[in-house]
């Protein structure tokens, strides 16, 4: 089971990056890049977790229960700051299309080719 | 110039109340983020989605009159040099960052040192600079559609 | 056992909603499948125990959605669906073929103790300390975190108190690419005229 | 000294917010330019006075220092190495913000240059101050996103489009580097690199979800670097951005958040293992030569000095294989040391020549308005200054006698000669070769010959243009001739630092 989620997880990344390489449209690219994304803060958080967990939120217990039977807080405080930086680049990638498609009248990238490659 | 802008009446009035309970809501977010889930950062986004409705419901021309991309800069910059100002207190207790207020009591609302101020000032920064970016984007328009 | 059906399930769905998203002719179509993956992953932090997470996700999606719808309604015509490449995408299948067997070497080397730690049980959680591995810093972080910082929640605890300085980068973070949005949004970038 | 690090890291970023602040105040909108200048000028006089430091400092943020066998903080350790590209950063960062001064007035909003520009230089020195995996991450990610935002600051199509492919190539890069990070913190537990140094050989140094994590990273940072088979962004976005940007990018992004990234990880955390060392040995043998070639056929001064940087970043990257793998074989440490102190005066070297050339190209683009360079010519009559700083950064570049990219480039190819690699010997003296030969065409065309209708009436650049070229060619010209003294007191420190099996100075404190 639990190689099963980590193979799909993985499968996920190799998806987003077939999207980026064999898509020609800016915004499949742009989507390409988010499944990258929500695949390794996906990971993060599934390498953090164990078996019967709770949430990271210590109710009354002792710190030692707590501890014992808590999920890992660091690859969550991880995917929170990954997340921030993934807001971040949408915001400048959606930012960049619109100026591209006000620049050549397409999202195609075949026919946004000026430059000489 | 009389050209009504933005949705019908009726969204109009909704979206004002909306905006105000979303607006609080991103503000109780950010300032519980040291007991319950949610920080600074959800909060924030949470109060820029505020900015959005307003956005959609009365169009970007009369939002653009109730709040100017250059407040929205200067709050964002304030919010980000706030979480600076925050880190370099902490060389006054000796270490950059040193988190020198006392703990408090864990499960009141004032403890956790500066944890809460620190979700304060970026609630501030993401709040105001994404919706600074927002009221950028829509009144952002194609060059061409202008000619 | 329940949990990890869930998230099998889940991480399928994100699959097929990200393969719709990829391969679907209309843009529009597409940003919304996305979106489904995204609110899916939300709720797979919902499960794994992570409220935090799945609220900034969700919040974030939304933000992310209207994002990328404002830029695909932006287009006025219907572009046509973009031709394949034969060549870039055997390149592509022959690349993750050969990293499929690199992971699943990785993941599969449980056994032996040189892959991953299995999926619910991680080095916090002392699956690694026969092989002298200790359970590292989460441990210090749940057992220390509301006596040292106040913070009942360790998650803050540990963004906002042990880990501030990377806070303060995602802070920055967030100021640079508005500032850079800004920066392209700028109709006119460089004056025209000639100097002197 | 310690509790100065951060200030490194805190000074640009909070004057860059001030500059935000300070623009939409009436009338203080011209102060951008200075205060930026202030910022960096402060950043430079730090670096100089951390050189002072003998040993490896090291700070925790906050007051989470060790405890036991964990490191709870972050910690930001300043050695040999970080300090040589500390002044790396901050010495380019000073010539390009002096030289934006006069060349910035023909772009709009140019606040917003500055603070980005701060910023980028900011996370660039929190990028080699950083002690621990995942900050690295976070503010590389900094640069980028600022360096893609730079990279089209000036709005034009070409520019957008190299951006966009710059800011996407970049994204992936930074997604396998995450993805690494994830895979090490899911092997061992922590994310503070000597941490993961410590524990990384009970996972097996080269267990297959190491060679993994392993492989994420350097792929990541090998684009970020723009070794060649993923250089494909390089040539598009450093000749896009605006001058004194590209010589940020060129001269210091790629080897800050790429070059001494990998350098970083292989030879501190990752342990210098014989298949990483491959990995490098291909990665700078295949830049060094395809890069060269790429670059001869160029007529775009901009463009075939961007290829060029793939080329000699190729030599960095081939000294830095060839001491790994002598290190991981056991060789002898004499000859991996020869090897790192020639890849890392090379990239010393390359940040001051590329800088220059860059900066020179954009005087030159700024006073005739082309950069082709066939439509130039006669410069040298025309750009006394400019032409003069050209010359010195062409002639650095391609290795001649008394300038600095001779000295570096003979340490690597005895170096490589030493370790038992003539054929990458063989080629790295044909690489240069080559390279001279391309700079050359750039002396024929560009300087020499009659001036071109469109050089008519040229004059030179604005004073504080000149100063900033002038500057780096000093550098150029005295960096060869003083090696002696440079080595000692710069490089030793930071071969030492890479030599050494971990990062950090936590084992000399006893907790």
């Amino acid at each position: 089971m639990g190689v099963a989620i980590y193979l799909l997880t993985f499968a996920l990344i190799l998806l987003g990056l077939y999207t980026i390489v064999a898509k020609k449209n800016l915004v499949k690219i742009i989507i390409g890049v988010l499944i990258i994304e929500y695949a390794v803060n996906m990971l993060l958080v599934l390498v953090g977790w164990r078996r019967g967990g709770s949430a990271p939120i210590q109710a009354g217990e002792s710190a030692q229960t707590f501890a014992a039977g808590a999920v890992d807080p660091l690859p969550q405080a991880m995917v929170l700051t990954s997340i921030v930086i993934g807001l971040g680049l949408v915001a400048l990638m959606v930012v960049m299309a619109i100026r591209l498609y006000e620049k050549y009248g397409t999202f195609d990238t075949d026919k946004i080719r000026k430059l000489r490659g | 110039m009389m050209k009504k802008t933005g949705m019908t009446l009726i969204v109009k009035n909704v979206a004002k109340l909306v905006t105000a309970f979303i607006a609080v809501f991103g503000i109780y977010i950010a300032l519980t983020g040291h007991l319950a889930p949610g920080g600074g950062f959800a909060g924030g986004v949470i109060l820029a989605a505020a900015a959005v409705l307003m956005v959609l419901a009365f169009g970007s021309g009369a939002s653009r009159k109730l709040v100017k991309e250059s407040q929205c800069h200067t709050w964002d910059a304030a919010g980000a040099l706030g979480f600076l100002a925050i880190a370099l207190c902490g060389y006054i207790g000796g270490s950059f960052f040193l988190n020198f207020l006392a703990p408090g009591d864990a499960g009141t609302l004032v403890s956790g040192g500066w944890i809460p101020l620190s979700n304060l000032a970026i609630l501030v920064k993401v709040g105001a600079g994404l919706a600074g970016v927002f009221l950028a984007l829509s009144a952002f328009r194609l060059s061409r559609s202008e000619e | 056992m329940g949990v990890e059906v869930l998230v099998l399930i889940l991480i399928v769905f994100m699959f097929i909603g990200s393969l719709i998203a990829t391969e679907s002719g209309d843009l529009l179509s597409s940003v919304i499948a996305i979106g489904a993956v995204g609110f899916g992953l939300s709720i797979i932090d919902l499960l794994l125990r992570a409220p935090d997470l799945a609220i900034t996700q969700v919040v974030v999606e939304v933000i992310a959605l209207v994002l990328l719808i404002r830029l695909v309604l932006t287009r006025r015509e219907e572009s046509t669906d973009t031709p394949r490449d034969a060549l870039r995408i055997g390149v592509v299948l022959l690349a993750a073929g050969v990293l499929l067997v690199a992971i699943f070497l990785a993941v599969g080397g449980v056994e032996t103790g040189a892959g991953m730690p299995t999926f619910g049980e991680p080095v916090l959680a002392g699956s690694r300390t026969e092989n002298g591995v200790p359970p590292g810093v989460a441990m210090d972080y749940l057992e220390r975190s509301t006596e040292e910082t106040g913070a009942r929640n360790a998650v803050m605890g540990v963004l906002l108190d042990y880990r501030a300085y990377d806070t303060l980068g995602e802070a920055t973070v967030i100021f640079v690419s508005i500032l850079g949005a800004y920066a392209l949004l700028r109709k006119v970038g460089r004056r025209k005229e000639v100097s002197q | 000294m310690q509790a100065s690090l951060p200030l490194l890291v805190a000074i640009p970023l909070g004057i860059a917010f001030t500059i935000v602040i300070v623009a939409h105040v009436r009338g203080l909108k011209a102060l951008a330019g200075a205060l930026a200048t202030l910022a960096v000028i402060a950043n430079l006089i730090l670096s100089l006075y951390l050189l002072g430091s003998d040993e490896a400092l090291s700070l925790y943020i906050g007051r989470w220092g060790p405890s036991g066998a964990r490191t709870l903080g972050i910690e930001l350790v300043c050695d040999g190495l970080t300090t040589l590209m500390l002044i790396v950063i901050n010495m380019v960062a000073l010539v390009s913000i002096v030289f934006a001064g006069p060349y910035m007035k023909r772009f709009t909003k140019t606040w917003l240059f500055y603070s980005l520009f701060l910023l980028m230089t900011g996370a660039m020195c929190a990028v080699v101050l950083a002690g621990d995996l995942f900050n690295l991450f976070v503010f590389l990610e900094v640069a980028a996103i600022s360096s893609y935002a730079l990279v089209g600051f000036g709005c034009e199509s070409e520019e957008l489009e190299a951006a966009f492919k710059y800011l996407i190539l970049g994204t992936v890069g930074s997604g396998f580097i995450l993805l690494g990070v994830t895979l090490l913190y899911a092997m061992t537990g922590h994310l503070n690199m000597a941490r993961v140094a410590e524990v990384l050989p009970s996972a097996g140094l080269t267990s297959p979800a190491v060679l993994l994590a392993a492989a994420a990273l350097l792929g990541g940072l090998a684009l970020k670097a723009a070794m060649v088979p993923f250089h494909a962004w390089l040539p598009d976005a450093h000749p896009s951005a605006p001058a004194p940007i590209s010589a940020m990018l060129s001269g210091v992004l790629i080897k800050a958040a790429g070059v001494y990234v990998l350098a970083r990880l292989v030879f501190n955390v990752l342990g210098p293992v014989p298949e990483y060392a491959t990995v490098l040995m291909v990665l700078g043998a295949a830049s060094m030569v395809i890069g060269v070639f790429l670059a001869v056929g160029q007529w775009d001064f901009k463009r075939l000095l961007a290829y060029h940087s793939i080329s000699q970043m190729g030599y960095v990257v081939l000294a830095l294989g060839v001491a790994a793998e002598i290190l991981a074989t056991g060789g002898s440490t004499a000859v991996a040391g020869l090897c790192l102190f020639g890849g890392l005066f090379h990239l010393f070297n390359h940040a001051a020549f590329k800088s220059l050339l860059f900066l020179s190209s954009g005087s030159i683009e700024h006073q005739t308005g082309t950069r082709l360079l066939k439509e130039m010519g006669g410069l040298s009559k025309r750009m006394k200054v400019t032409s003069f700083c050209t010359r010195v950064g062409a002639l650095s570049i391609a290795g001649i006698p008394p300038f600095n990219g001779f000295v570096s480039k003979l340490f690597i190819i005895v170096g490589l000669t030493m370790a038992g690699h003539p054929i990458l010997a063989t080629l790295a003296v044909l690489v240069a070769l080559m390279t001279l030969l391309s700079f050359i065409k750039v002396q024929r065309y560009a300087l020499e010959g009659e001036p071109g209708e469109k050089i008519e009436g040229v004059r030179e650049a604005p004073v504080l243009m000149c100063v900033g070229l002038l500057l780096l060619a000093g550098v150029c010209m005295t960096a060869g001739l003083a090696t002696g003294t440079i080595k000692k007191h710069v490089f030793d420190p930071a071969r030492n630092a890479l030599m050494k099996p971990t990062v950090s100075s936590t084992e000399g404190v006893s907790e």
